[in-house]
């Protein structure tokens, strides 16, 4: 579904992407973890297109994307969320949200910004969310979670084939993780590509049907969630002794 | 029981719109951690905010040692020694990492050991030493983070606010954090801290507190907090916590 | 060769008055986020202030420099405390401030204009309208002193920002006013002092430009739209971005002026402007932004 | 201190009333009769020239909806799309001065080119935003400046159309009383369908595209807006408007010249309509252009004269931002005191 | 009686605002002086004044306030050819009588309006004729400038300048029709060679001293200065004296004014600047139905306002002694007869004003009028040409040599 290969970012003298590749297999829900400062969001940046990548091939379904403008991506079919939540503010929460839904044509541009259709669908998933209340909300008048979940619900409007989602739980109270994490499993199913950010190893583990470690730039393991684990470049970088613990 | 900082029934809200906070409780004592969980705009941070002089107090109290806070600025809650790290990371994202540490000392009368102390501190975080020079706007996620957390250690101050400290940080860092967080603890510095993490929150903390509807629905030793099966189901994730 | 060297000196002597006219702009925008369009007609009341002195007391406008600094710096924290202090919380900041500051400049404007009429002025210590000759080259003596002065100015505004403290809490207070406020910066305090420091410097520039210039209330408006692509030019906000563009752009708007026509030399202030916003959106010494 | 409930339920069911309480609803009082009512009533004003001579009236309202045009129009780039333009002026000019040399050289009046005259501004519209759109913040709004001095420049020095000093127009052929009743019509009928069109776009797709894009280009961007088109677009549409303005405001005053269009005035009187009237809604700018053309007149006519006339302008504008700094619809509605026929969102 | 109110527009504040200012001194002055003999055929005359910020679009619909709200029953004109231009439509759309106080360019006056009457000795096109007679008459043969500098403003009444003196056409750009052909222009016609010329724009304009360093490089030796204000005229003396410049004659279109001597002091030494009034020309004219002189002007124009006025303020003066004179010929207020009354003067039955006889021609340009030619001596705007109307002409210091 998603092809990385060999992409390369550099800030100055910072490889903060350096010549990393991998997969993200259709159906699948993958993850991305490791250190702080890995290059995780950076490599995110890159697929997305939100930054222009130093060197290196994204390939979407067997297309090239690295050069195109991010609303093309998006187009296609990619959604993503962003670390540190990026919200509109003077838009209420429903208007966030909705501006995300897919448009079609030229014609759609002037169709009622807030049609009846997408309305509904809307508050179904501000509902599962546990934020109607917050509908008619500014965008900018939200908790931390809130505004993760408001990113959340917008990625869901907008249908995506695939989503990158760049820890998603971070801030997000477990008992509606919980929810959230089933959610997610559903979409899966019902064929939804997911790739994953997170430092929740928890989730993780129960989530995801591949991992990817970064560490430094560079992709250091790759493989079924059991053998990363296993894997002592893996423990000793990023994990530290908290998986046994969690488990 | 000798309480350092007691937040009594306090309602606060932002700008003219309706109370979020709607008799907060809140006892803090020294030498103590505490932490806060609840749901996703429960309040927690405002609780924050209101005690540190972000947020006026609309109704209620916030005693520290005995003395009202209530109508300071945060510049001078911060000089009768309370120190607040919001959610929101407050960096300086066009200083580099060493004036943003520096930055963390501003409000020392005396500049003299200033430098030493950041030298001490970077010590304990090598990536900032290592990235001494980068813009604080260009670091990742969870490298904010820990210069957020290390720049309030600069002024050793009585209580340090930390909202979601754990907040994007790598498991691993995670538990250092906790562990520095303990070393504080002992050196006497009490802690009031805001987790998500629940789990890892409340197992690092003498006091928990829940907070839920604008008001305070628990409050008692950590332990009894995470024992109660009522609270995993609502606010811990169920079953899988125990 | 002696045409393109003179031309060259003409450049860069107006370079030097208009890097310290824009040097205010610049540092109240990159600290306050202001962008102040009443800072022109605030350097011609900085300029009122040096002529009465010159015209009542005989005195030497460069000498009128102190004076005229403190009294446009208790302007700007007049101003700061009247309009801006309540401002400084609101979101839509930035763009308000353009408004505001326009509203600002037109009752500046209205006032000078009643105290002080709407006739022209210019002060005419000797060195105004003298000029060191070096055979065929001569170097204006006025605009040479004005140039030397305010560079000096604008150096010494530099290292105060970039290594005293309170430089510190400006650009902390610029950057996060909340995460300023909770290490314990006084924000208002920092953004009065700023901001009195940015008026006072529009003060200095007055007195230079009241021997450079002829100058009357109205006047400012032309000022405005060569000041504001300097200041974009530099990269909004510093200093060393300003004072580069200043000079730079007077040198090719003299040349311009000599070898196209005069009528063209003001266009160059903005065409620059055009063609640097088309490759280098964030100017000179800009940041650069997210990628858009 | 125990736990304050008994069952998780009553927990859920508490915070089901908590949420109730603090939830901010959708606002939907809006009051489109009262932009219909008062059309109306400005299409009947001219027959006041049977009992009097109101030209002066005329000239008033129809001077307002000549503004209630350009801000609207400005209203769609600077409001929805948050670019601050300072440069506007320009397409009046354009707009001026092609349907102008069309009246003077083949004698069509400006009522019929003025469309044609709406497209071509759109076209250099479009142009000159792909460059200057690029930019965004303070830059941009200093970029739309050095736009206006750009054109003065060329405007001036370019003597097919008489350079600095202008062209004079032949006036029409009516008398007196009712020489102005083609353009204030032509304005007031303009005006509605600024008006009209604005609320279409604000409630479109496209409309919330462009609040998007002046709120945050990148998250814009990749919430799958064509941030580029769509901002260009809306510069386009709103150079259009202003165009059209700029074509029967020439032929209506029978002179044309650079410094008429060109001024800082003009545009900041866009701007500040706006701003004052409410920026990003729909009835801002066309209660900011009656008020700020009102405090004109107001001045005018009792300070009669001088620099007091500026400094009360000024400090009418920046009374207004302190206390309305989301403009009067903005600030009120913010407040919830919006008076409900000024809701025409 | 009711009041006879009369209205003016007038640029008090923005880029004309000091003429326009002195314009109002001069109106009230007249009008005021009006009351103390009586008012009009018995009724007193009220001034409206407003400012127009020197915008044009202000100034049009200041006029149509006037007629229409306050119902003015005359009107005086506006300053500068810029704003005039525009107003000069509507008050002919009007039928009012339009007396301009500063309007020169010609293209106002080949409009085809009726009823306007320009106020100052001829258009703009022709002020290089007194130029070129001062260098004709008083300038012996041989040691004439041979070689000029012509730099001037982009504005309206400068470009006229230029056109006469350069022998340009003057096109109406409308249809690109021809108003006037000037060639060979007065400078060709007296064997001048134009060395250097060069035009700056209306605003904006800072780089004085490259400009004069021009000037002085092409090594003319009459610089010419069309000059569209004082401060303009300020700044290019200054800038003249810096680089050092040595010519044998100097001309500024702008630079009568106090505010020019104070900017430049004795660098104004020698400079020509035309005009249309003096203080000392022994002019007579009537106010109210009473005779009134110059000097009569002169003082009452001190006693007032306690400074030696200038023709920013004379001119509009005598603007508002025609309009006087005008409704007392036609007996009434009516536009028409007033207009038709004015267009019917004649060389022996003229209008007189502080600015001397007007009749005019059918355009509404005055008939046989020269400029006066002033030049600043010893600190003092004294008249040196023509020498032949009136006494008490100084004499011509040439050649100028430095600044
Ligand atoms: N604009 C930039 N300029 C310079 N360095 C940058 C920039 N953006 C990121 N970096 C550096 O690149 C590296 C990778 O950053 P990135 O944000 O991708 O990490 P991450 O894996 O997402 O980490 P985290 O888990 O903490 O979010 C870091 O060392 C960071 O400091
Ligand atoms: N700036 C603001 N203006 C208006 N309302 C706000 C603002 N910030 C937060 N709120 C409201 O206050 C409520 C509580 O927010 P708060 O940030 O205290 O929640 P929290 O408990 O910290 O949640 P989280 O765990 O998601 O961080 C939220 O419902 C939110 O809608
Ligand atoms: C003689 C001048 C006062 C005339 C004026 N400058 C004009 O534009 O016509
Ligand atoms: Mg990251
Ligand atoms: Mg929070």
């Amino acid at each position: 579904m998603l092809e990385i290969d060999n992409l390369s970012k550099h800030f100055g003298g910072i490889r903060a992407v350096d010549g990393c590749s991998f997969t993200v297999p259709k159906g699948s829900i993958t993850a991305l973890i490791g250190p702080n400062g890995a290059g995780k969001t950076t490599a995110f940046n890159c697929i997305s297109r939100t930054t222009e990548p130093s060197a290196g091939k994204v390939l979407l379904e067997g297309q090239r994307i690295e050069h195109l403008r991010p609303h093309k991506i998006t187009r296609m079919g990619l959604s993503r969320t962003f670390q540190i939540s990026r919200n509109l503010a003077d838009m209420t929460v429903l208007e966030n949200v909705i501006c995300q839904s897919r448009i079609g044509g030229w014609r759609d541009l002037f169709k009622p910004a807030l049609g009846a259709e997408e309305v509904e669908k809307a508050m179904e998933i501000l509902d599962f969310l546990g934020i109607t209340r917050i509908a008619y909300e500014d965008g900018s008048n939200l908790s931390y979670g809130q505004k993760k979940l408001m990113d959340l619900a917008a990625l869901l409007m907008s249908d995506p084939k695939i989503i990158l989602l760049d820890e998603p739980a971070g801030g997000v109270n477990p008992t509606l993780l919980e929810e959230i994490i089933g959610h997610i499993q559903k979409l899966n199913e019902q064929g939804l590509t997911v790739l994953i950010v997170e430092h929740n190893m928890d989730l993780i583990m129960r989530l995801s049907h591949k991992i990817v470690v970064m560490a430094q730039g560079k992709v250091i393991a790759d493989g079924k969630p059991e053998e990363v684990r296993e894997n002592p470049a893996v423990l000793d970088a990023y994990l530290g002794g908290v998986l046994e613990e969690a488990a | 029981m000798s309480e350092l900082l007691h937040v009594s029934n306090v309602t606060a809200g932002y700008g003219d719109g309706p109370a979020i906070l709607d008799g907060a409780e809140l006892r803090v004592e020294p030498g103590k951690v505490h932490c806060i969980i609840g749901p996703n705009g429960a309040g927690k941070s405002t609780l924050l905010k209101a005690i540190c002089g972000m947020l006026k107090v609309r109704n209620g109290d916030v005693l520290y040692k005995g003395e009202s806070l209530k109508g300071l600025r945060p510049d001078q809650v911060l000089r009768k020694g309370i120190c607040f790290v919001p959610q929101e990371r407050a960096l300086f994202p066009k200083m580099t990492v060493r004036e943003n540490m520096r930055m963390g000392g501003f409000s020392m009368s005396d500049k003299s050991g200033l430098e030493k102390r950041i030298d001490e501190i970077e010590e304990l975080f090598p990536i900032l030493k290592e990235r001494r020079d980068q813009h604080a706007g260009t670091m990742s996620g969870g490298q904010q983070q820990t210069l957020a957390m290390a720049r309030t250690m600069i002024l050793k101050p009585d209580i340090v606010m930390l909202d979601e400290p754990s907040l994007g940080l790598a498991p691993k860092i995670v538990q250092e954090m906790f562990s520095i967080m303990k070393m504080m603890a002992a050196e006497g510095i009490t802690i009031l801290l805001v987790e998500q993490n629940a789990l890892m929150g409340l197992k690092n903390s003498d006091q928990g507190v829940v907070l839920d509807l604008g008001r305070t629905l628990f409050s008692g030793p950590a332990d009894d907090v995470l024992r109660d099966p009522r609270i995993q189901d609502l606010y811990l994730g169920g079953k899988k916590a125990a | 060769m002696a045409d393109i060297i003179q031309t060259l000196i003409l450049g860069l002597a107006l370079g030097g008055v208009f890097a310290l006219m824009g040097s205010g702009l610049s540092l109240v925008f990159g600290v306050m986020r202001i962008v102040n369009l009443a800072h022109p007609v605030l350097i011609i009341a900085g300029a009122y202030v040096a002529y009465w002195g010159f015209r009542l007391y005989g005195i030497d406008p460069l000498m009128m420099l102190p004076v005229a600094i403190v009294i446009l710096a208790a302007i700007g924290v007049v101003l700061y405390k009247l309009v801006f202090e309540r401002e400084a919380r609101s979101a839509k900041y930035s763009e308000m401030t353009v408004l505001l500051t326009f509203a600002i400049a037109m009752v500046v404007e209205g006032a000078l204009g009643g105290f002080f009429s709407n006739t022209q002025r210019v002060t005419s210590p000797d060195y105004a309208t003298d000029a060191i000759f070096i055979g065929d080259v001569f170097i204006p003596t006025g605009q040479l002193y004005a140039g030397i002065l305010s560079l000096i100015i604008i150096s010494v505004l530099a290292l105060f920002l970039k290594y005293s403290s309170f430089g510190y809490a400006i650009r902390a207070t610029t950057q996060n006013r909340e995460a300023a406020e909770l290490l314990g910066v006084n924000v208002n305090r920092v953004a009065l002092v700023s901001f009195a420091i940015g008026i006072g410097l529009a003060g200095a520039a007055g007195c230079l430009v009241s021997f450079v210039f002829s100058f009357f209330p109205a006047k400012h408006w032309e000022w405005i739209a060569v000041l504001m692509s300097l200041v974009v030019l530099g990269g909004m906000g510093s200093l060393l971005g300003t004072v580069v563009a200043s000079f730079l752009l007077s040198v090719i708007a003299a040349f311009v002026g000599t070898y196209v026509g005069a009528t063209w030399s003001t266009m160059t202030f903005f065409l620059a402007l055009f063609l640097i916003l088309l490759v280098r959106p964030q100017g000179l010494f800009g940041e650069k932004p997210e990628l858009a | 201190m125990s736990l304050a409930f008994n069952e998780t339920s009553n927990v859920l069911q508490a915070r089901a009333e908590h949420n109730e309480k603090l939830a901010r609803r959708a606002d939907r009082t809006r009051a489109t009769w009262f932009p219909i009512v008062l059309l109306a009533l400005l299409l009947a004003v001219p027959a006041l020239q049977f009992v009097g001579n109101f030209n002066y009236v005329i000239h008033l309202i129809l001077f307002t909806a000549c503004y209630a045009v350009m801000a609207s129009g400005w209203n769609i780039l600077g409001g929805f799309t948050g670019y601050i333009s300072l440069g506007h002026n320009v397409f009046f000019c354009i707009g001026g001065y092609f349907a102008g040399m069309l009246l003077a050289r083949f004698g069509i009046s400006t009522l019929l080119t003025a469309p044609l005259a709406g497209l071509v501004c759109a076209a250099v519209g479009y142009l000159i935003g792909r460059i200057t759109l690029k930019t965004r913040g303070p830059s941009f709004i200093i970029s739309s400046l050095a736009l206006v001095m750009i054109a003065r420049i060329l405007f001036d020095n370019w003597h097919f159309v008489g350079g600095a000093n202008g062209v004079a127009l032949p006036a029409n052929d009516l008398s007196v009383e009712w020489a102005k009743l083609p353009y204030y019509y032509a304005f007031v009928v303009l005006a509605a369908l600024t008006v009209f069109i604005s609320y279409k776009i604000k409630h479109s797709k496209f409309g919330l595209g462009l609040r998007a894009i002046s709120k945050d280009e990148i998250k814009a961007e990749s919430a799958g807006i064509d941030t580029r088109t769509y901002k260009t677009l809306a510069f386009a549409i709103s150079a259009a408007f202003v165009g059209m303005a700029g074509a029967i405001w020439g032929e209506y005053l029978t002179y044309i010249r650079p410094n008429i269009f060109l001024i800082i005035l003009v545009s900041v009187n866009m701007v500040l309509m706006c701003i004052l009237g409410g920026k990003g809604t729909i009835a801002g700018p066309v209660i900011g252009a009656i008020l700020i053309v009102a405090f004109n007149e107001i001045f005018v006519a009792t300070l009669g004269s001088s620099e007091f006339n500026i400094l009360a302008t000024g400090l009418i504008m920046a009374l207004a931002l302190i206390f309305f700094p989301l403009g009067i619809v903005g600030t009120l509605a913010a407040k919830h005191r919006l008076p409900r026929f000024l809701n025409w969102d | 009686a009711d009041p006879l109110k009369i209205g003016a527009s007038l640029p008090l504040t923005g880029g004309f605002s000091i003429a326009g200012q002195k314009h109002q001194q001069g109106y009230e002055l007249c009008v005021d002086l009006i009351n103390e003999r009586g008012g009009i055929m018995g009724r007193q005359v009220e001034l409206l004044v407003s400012d127009n910020r020197s915008d044009p679009a202000t100034a049009i619909n200041q006029y149509e306030r006037f007629i229409n709200v306050d119902g003015v029953e005359a009107v005086y004109g506006t300053f500068s050819s810029r704003l005039s231009f525009p107003v000069a439509s509507i008050l002919a759309k009007n039928n009012m009588v339009h007396p301009l106080p500063a309007g020169g360019a010609l293209r106002i006056y080949t409009q085809g309006h009726k009823n306007i009457f320009y106020f100052q000795p001829n258009a703009a096109e022709y002020v290089g004729a007194s130029l070129a007679g001062i260098i004709k008459d008083l300038i012996p043969e041989g040691e004439t400038p041979k070689t000029a500098a012509v730099i001037s403003a982009d504005d309206f009444f400068a470009n006229g300048v230029w056109s006469g003196l350069m022998g340009e056409k003057v096109m109406d750009p409308a249809d690109g029709s021809l108003v006037r052909d000037l060639a060979p222009g007065y400078l060709a016609e007296n064997n001048i060679e134009v060395v250097f010329s060069e035009r700056w724009p209306e605003e904006g304009f800072s780089d004085w001293l490259n400009l004069a360093n021009q000037v002085k490089r092409s090594g003319a030796e009459l610089i010419i200065g069309l000059t569209a204000s004082a401060e303009e005229a300020v700044q290019l003396t200054r800038a003249l004296k810096t680089v050092r410049a040595e010519p044998k004659l100097v001309y500024f279109s702008q630079g009568t004014q106090a505010e020019y001597l104070e900017g430049t002091g004795s660098s104004a030494e020698g400079v020509l600047v035309h005009t249309s009034w003096h203080k000392d020309a022994p002019f007579q004219s009537t106010l109210a139905g009473e005779p009134f002189s110059n000097s009569d002007f002169v003082a009452s124009y001190q006693e007032k306002f306690g400074a030696v006025p200038d023709e920013d303020a004379a001119i509009p003066f005598a603007v508002c002694q025609g309009i006087e004179q005008a409704i007392l010929g036609a007996g009434s207020t009516d536009n028409e007869a007033m207009g038709k009354w004015l267009s019917e003067r004649t060389r022996d039955e003229p209008v007189r004003t502080i600015l001397g006889r007007f009749n005019w021609d059918e355009l509404g340009l005055p008939a046989d009028k020269p400029f006066l030619m002033t030049q600043w001596n010893d600190g003092e705007l004294q008249f040196v040409y023509p020498t032949d109307e009136f006494e008490g002409v100084s004499a011509l210091t040439y050649p100028k040599g430095s600044f």
